[in-house]
């Protein structure tokens, strides 16, 4: 078996100020070509532990590594950091530049890129994500799905070995929904994503973990229960214990 | 709200280098703003009608875009002529116009008006992220350049952000009045934008980090290269340099 | 409240700029790489907030806040102003180019100077944070008023009137520009006390 | 039979400067009981829908009935608009009040209850909710779910007589959205409510209306789609059309 890209161990997180724990001696691996899914209430640390992986949460106690090398200090997240694409979980959040290539030029730029190259790369992933036409769009005038569907492309502009996304589909219709899945399902990249809905997740990973407690469940577990509640409960939404 | 509606056009000025247009509206509305002889004025003021011709701008927005300078305008010509001292001109009945008073006024309007067309003609003929490329390019500080941008990119979401607030305030049945309690719910809805402006600004520095920044900006540079730029730049450097001597002869 | 374009003399304009260029260079300088981002966005939240109309009798006004953003943000008030005033200027003509300076001087001087006599109240009771807000909000009110009655009055003497006129017009302006700040300013106090400025020794 | 509670005739809006036409002769009735869901893509005009009820989009043409009365002006609109509560997409939107109990105050506060009739008010609503805890707590300090039963809270004090629930359940966990089912099933109160989750929808409402085009397509018509889509695709999302 090869080494995790992502290794987090007995991580323990507290937001400053406040006692509770929200990630609470957690443990997770991600391997090379992984495709997970961690579905979990509200609250319960999902974001921060996106977070957390990318150091800017940091956390206090435990172990990160990050394709096999231990980081702890600024220097060393920032090294890691453009190799793993985090999305947001609000595209506003990620879309600061005025215009489309603009932003999605960014990361590539801060790579060391020239600008031509930039440029090339930029358009390029546009037209990979079918949205070439956007290129000179002002980012706060694009609709919902096409700031989502640009966020990817900018973070996938970075080139990253690995992606995190954080509810990629919040408040998306199903139109680009299917779109996101065609894409997921088309990048040949590992990757973790948070989402509410168990279609969406069940259609692009091969795992869905849950978080209770500052912990994440194991897949069998999860899986058990899925599987019960299909059976028991049907179609109607229901609590999970 | 921000409908930069003047940058969608295709004209001589829209084609040109942004820092063409950036220097030469410089120029001209600082010339402008300094000149006071009247025929000099009118000189600017075709000069001012010509750059919004060039931009092939139609009347209804330019008007459109007037009018807070001509309401101020209007003010001024109320007020100005009459409490002006110096020589009468006209008397209605217990008022006087005086000679100064006038041609103050006059001056103002001439002024106010050019500068602003100058303004509407060769900036606001670009989108805010052109500007601040040329700016750039101009070598104003990359902080500042930056700051306008950002800025420039989260109005229309903070906006909408009010929007949003002000509308449910208004469904749970608020009517604004003279009253401490609609100030204070004024008040905590300007509160709450700065909260979240600065909430999303954490969030928005991360998403920054994430994608490699690190303190330094860098920005995908398109100069546009026009034979254009270097004859405009030229012709409004001369004919501004040919008024702004006229003008200082004249004296 | 700005002065429109063609009404001041050369002089007044130069200085103008001058001041603005080196309060805003100021401004800059206190800025780190870490705050950027802070900065221009409550400067996207001022443009948006100094768009808010709020009854008075008949008719209405529209919010300043520059207390609010003189509080908040310390000397980056000046560039933070200055961005937003461009931006006002590029969408809506109130102001151009020449007159930039001088609006900005006179929207951010009385910021800073509200900074450094009110925030060290910031983190007393809640009485006294209404109190030094709302002075802090109808104080760079006045000074704002002070500022730019002077400019005109230094452009032409025969402005006094004016100068005079816009200062007296301007009270009621005073009084809802201190409430408002007042109640906002306790409003970050309760709830966001963070986005306040931690006492002066770091800034 | 009685008559309509909301009563939209031939309903036609477009956004300022745009000639698109968002609602298209719409029709729609409501009757005083009614429980009904409304699925449709992002975009196809849900949101514009509730905001021509409360007044916000003034339409083109056609004729809007509240409670039996004609409605246009204003005015009008005013004296109806604390009647319908109408719950935004977004949560965070809707709570700009200090503190838990201020922001479910505030409607009452301008329905010219005295301070003291609107906090007991307030209290009431919040204990009937199971949130009297949050009393005091500072209202952005909530979690997503916390904000939305708050919400719920703060239009329900108005004592409305029907609600409008724009996507109430988006980035919610499933255990909230229980809670939510539990909470509108309780409700004697009608409702229509907008969502993509069609589990959520069956279990809270009697019938799910689309819109296509501007217009709202029949109960029947949807049923049929939503059937066939059952055994066609299964678990996987997918586009309507
Ligand atoms: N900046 C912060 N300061 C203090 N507490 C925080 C902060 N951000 C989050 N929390 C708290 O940490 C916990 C976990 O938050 P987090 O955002 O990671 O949850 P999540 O699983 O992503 O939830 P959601 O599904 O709503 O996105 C929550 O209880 C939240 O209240
Ligand atoms: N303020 C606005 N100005 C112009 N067009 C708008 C405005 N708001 C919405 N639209 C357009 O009107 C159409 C309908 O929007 P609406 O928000 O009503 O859709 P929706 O069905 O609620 O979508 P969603 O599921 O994303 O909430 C969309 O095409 C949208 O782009
Ligand atoms: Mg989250
Ligand atoms: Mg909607």
């Amino acid at each position: 078996m090869t080494n995790p890209i992502i290794k987090l161990e007995n991580i323990c997180f507290a937001y400053p100020g406040s006692t509770v724990k929200v990630l609470d001696s957690l443990d997770l691996e991600v391997y090379a070509g992984d495709r997970i899914g961690m579905m979990a209430p509200n609250g319960s640390g999902k974001t921060t532990l996106f977070h957390t992986i990318m150091g800017l949460c940091r956390p206090d106690a435990g172990k990160i590594e990050i394709f096999g090398r231990p980081v702890s200090t600024e220097q060393e997240f920032q090294a890691v950091r453009s190799k793993i694409g985090l999305m947001f979980q609000d595209a506003d959040d990620q879309l600061f530049c005025p215009t489309v290539v603009d932003d999605v030029a960014f990361g590539p730029l801060n790579l060391g890129l020239s600008a031509d190259e930039a440029l090339d790369r930029a358009r390029e992933m546009l037209s990979t994500l079918g949205i070439a036409d956007l290129e000179t769009t002002i980012t706060h005038r694009l609709s919902g799905g096409q700031k989502r569907l640009v966020a990817l492309a900018s973070v996938l502009a970075m080139e990253p070995r690995v992606l995190l996304l954080d509810e990629p589909t919040a408040g998306l219709d199903n139109g680009v929904k299917d779109k996101l899945v065609k894409i997921m399902n088309s990048l040949d990249i590992s990757y973790v994503v948070i989402s509410h809905e168990f279609n969406f997740l069940t259609a692009i990973t091969d795992r869905v973990f849950s978080m209770e407690n500052g912990k994440i469940l194991a897949d069998e577990e999860v899986r058990v229960h899925q599987h019960e509640h299909m059976h028991k409960l049907g179609n109607h939404p229901h609590k999970h214990h | 709200m921000i409908s930069e509606e003047l940058a969608q056009g295709d004209s001589i000025i829209h084609r040109l280098d942004p820092c063409v247009r950036v220097v030469c509206a410089l120029v001209v509305s600082f010339a402008l703003a300094l000149s006071s002889q009247f025929e000099v004025l009118g000189l600017y003021l075709v000069f001012a009608l010509a750059l919004v011709f060039l931009a092939s701008l139609g009347a209804g927005p330019v008007l459109k875009r007037l009018k807070p300078v001509l309401l101020f305008v209007i003010m001024i010509w109320v007020i100005l002529p009459f409490t002006h001292g110096g020589e009468p001109l006209v008397r209605i009945g217990p008022l006087t116009m005086t000679r100064p008073g006038v041609e103050l006024c006059l001056r103002i309007t001439i002024k106010s008006v050019s500068i602003l067309m100058v303004f509407i003609a060769l900036l606001a003929t670009m989108t805010v992220a052109t500007l601040g490329q040329a700016l750039h390019r101009l070598r104003v500080p990359d902080k500042l350049v930056f700051l306008l941008l950002m800025t420039y990119r989260y109005i229309a979401v903070i906006q909408e952000e009010y929007q949003r607030l002000l509308r449910a305030a208004r469904f749970r049945g608020f009517v604004p009045g003279t009253n401490i309690h609609s100030y204070r719910t004024y008040a905590y809805l300007a509160g709450m934008l700065f909260v979240r402006a600065s909430l999303r600004a954490g969030r928005v520095h991360n998403a920054m980090l994430c994608r490699g920044f690190n303190g330094t900006f860098r920005s995908l540079d398109s100069p546009s290269s026009n034979r254009l730029n270097p004859v405009f730049m030229t012709g409004v450097s001369a004919l501004t340099l040919m008024l702004v001597v006229t003008e200082i002869l004249w004296k | 409240m700005h002065i429109s374009e063609g009404v001041l003399s050369g002089p007044v304009m130069m200085a103008g700029a001058a001041l603005a260029v080196a309060g805003t260079a100021v401004g800059l300088k206190k800025i780190d790489y870490d705050r950027i981002v802070h900065v221009a966005i409550l400067s996207s939240a001022f443009f948006v907030a100094s768009l808010i109309h709020v009854n008075l009798g008949p008719s209405s006004v529209h919010l300043i806040l520059n207390g609010v953003v003189g509080l908040l943000l310390g000397w980056a008030a000046f560039p933070a102003i200055l961005v937003a005033l461009l931006l006002q200027a590029v969408f809506f003509q109130y102001g151009g180019i020449t007159a930039l300076g001088v609006n900005s001087v006179i929207m951010a001087t009385p910021a800073v100077i509200c900074y450094y006599l009110f925030s060290p109240f910031l983190n007393k009771g809640r009485k006294t944070v209404f109190a030094a807000s709302f002075l802090a909000g109808a104080g760079s009110v006045f000074i704002s008023c002070l500022l730019l009655g002077f400019s005109l009055y230094l452009t032409e003497k025969s402005f006094l009137e004016v100068s005079l006129l816009v200062v007296t017009a301007n009270l009621p302006v005073m009084i809802i520009e201190g409430i408002v700040t007042g109640f906002c300013v306790t409003f970050f106090h309760k709830v966001y006390p963070e986005i306040l400025p931690r006492g002066r020794s770091n800034s």
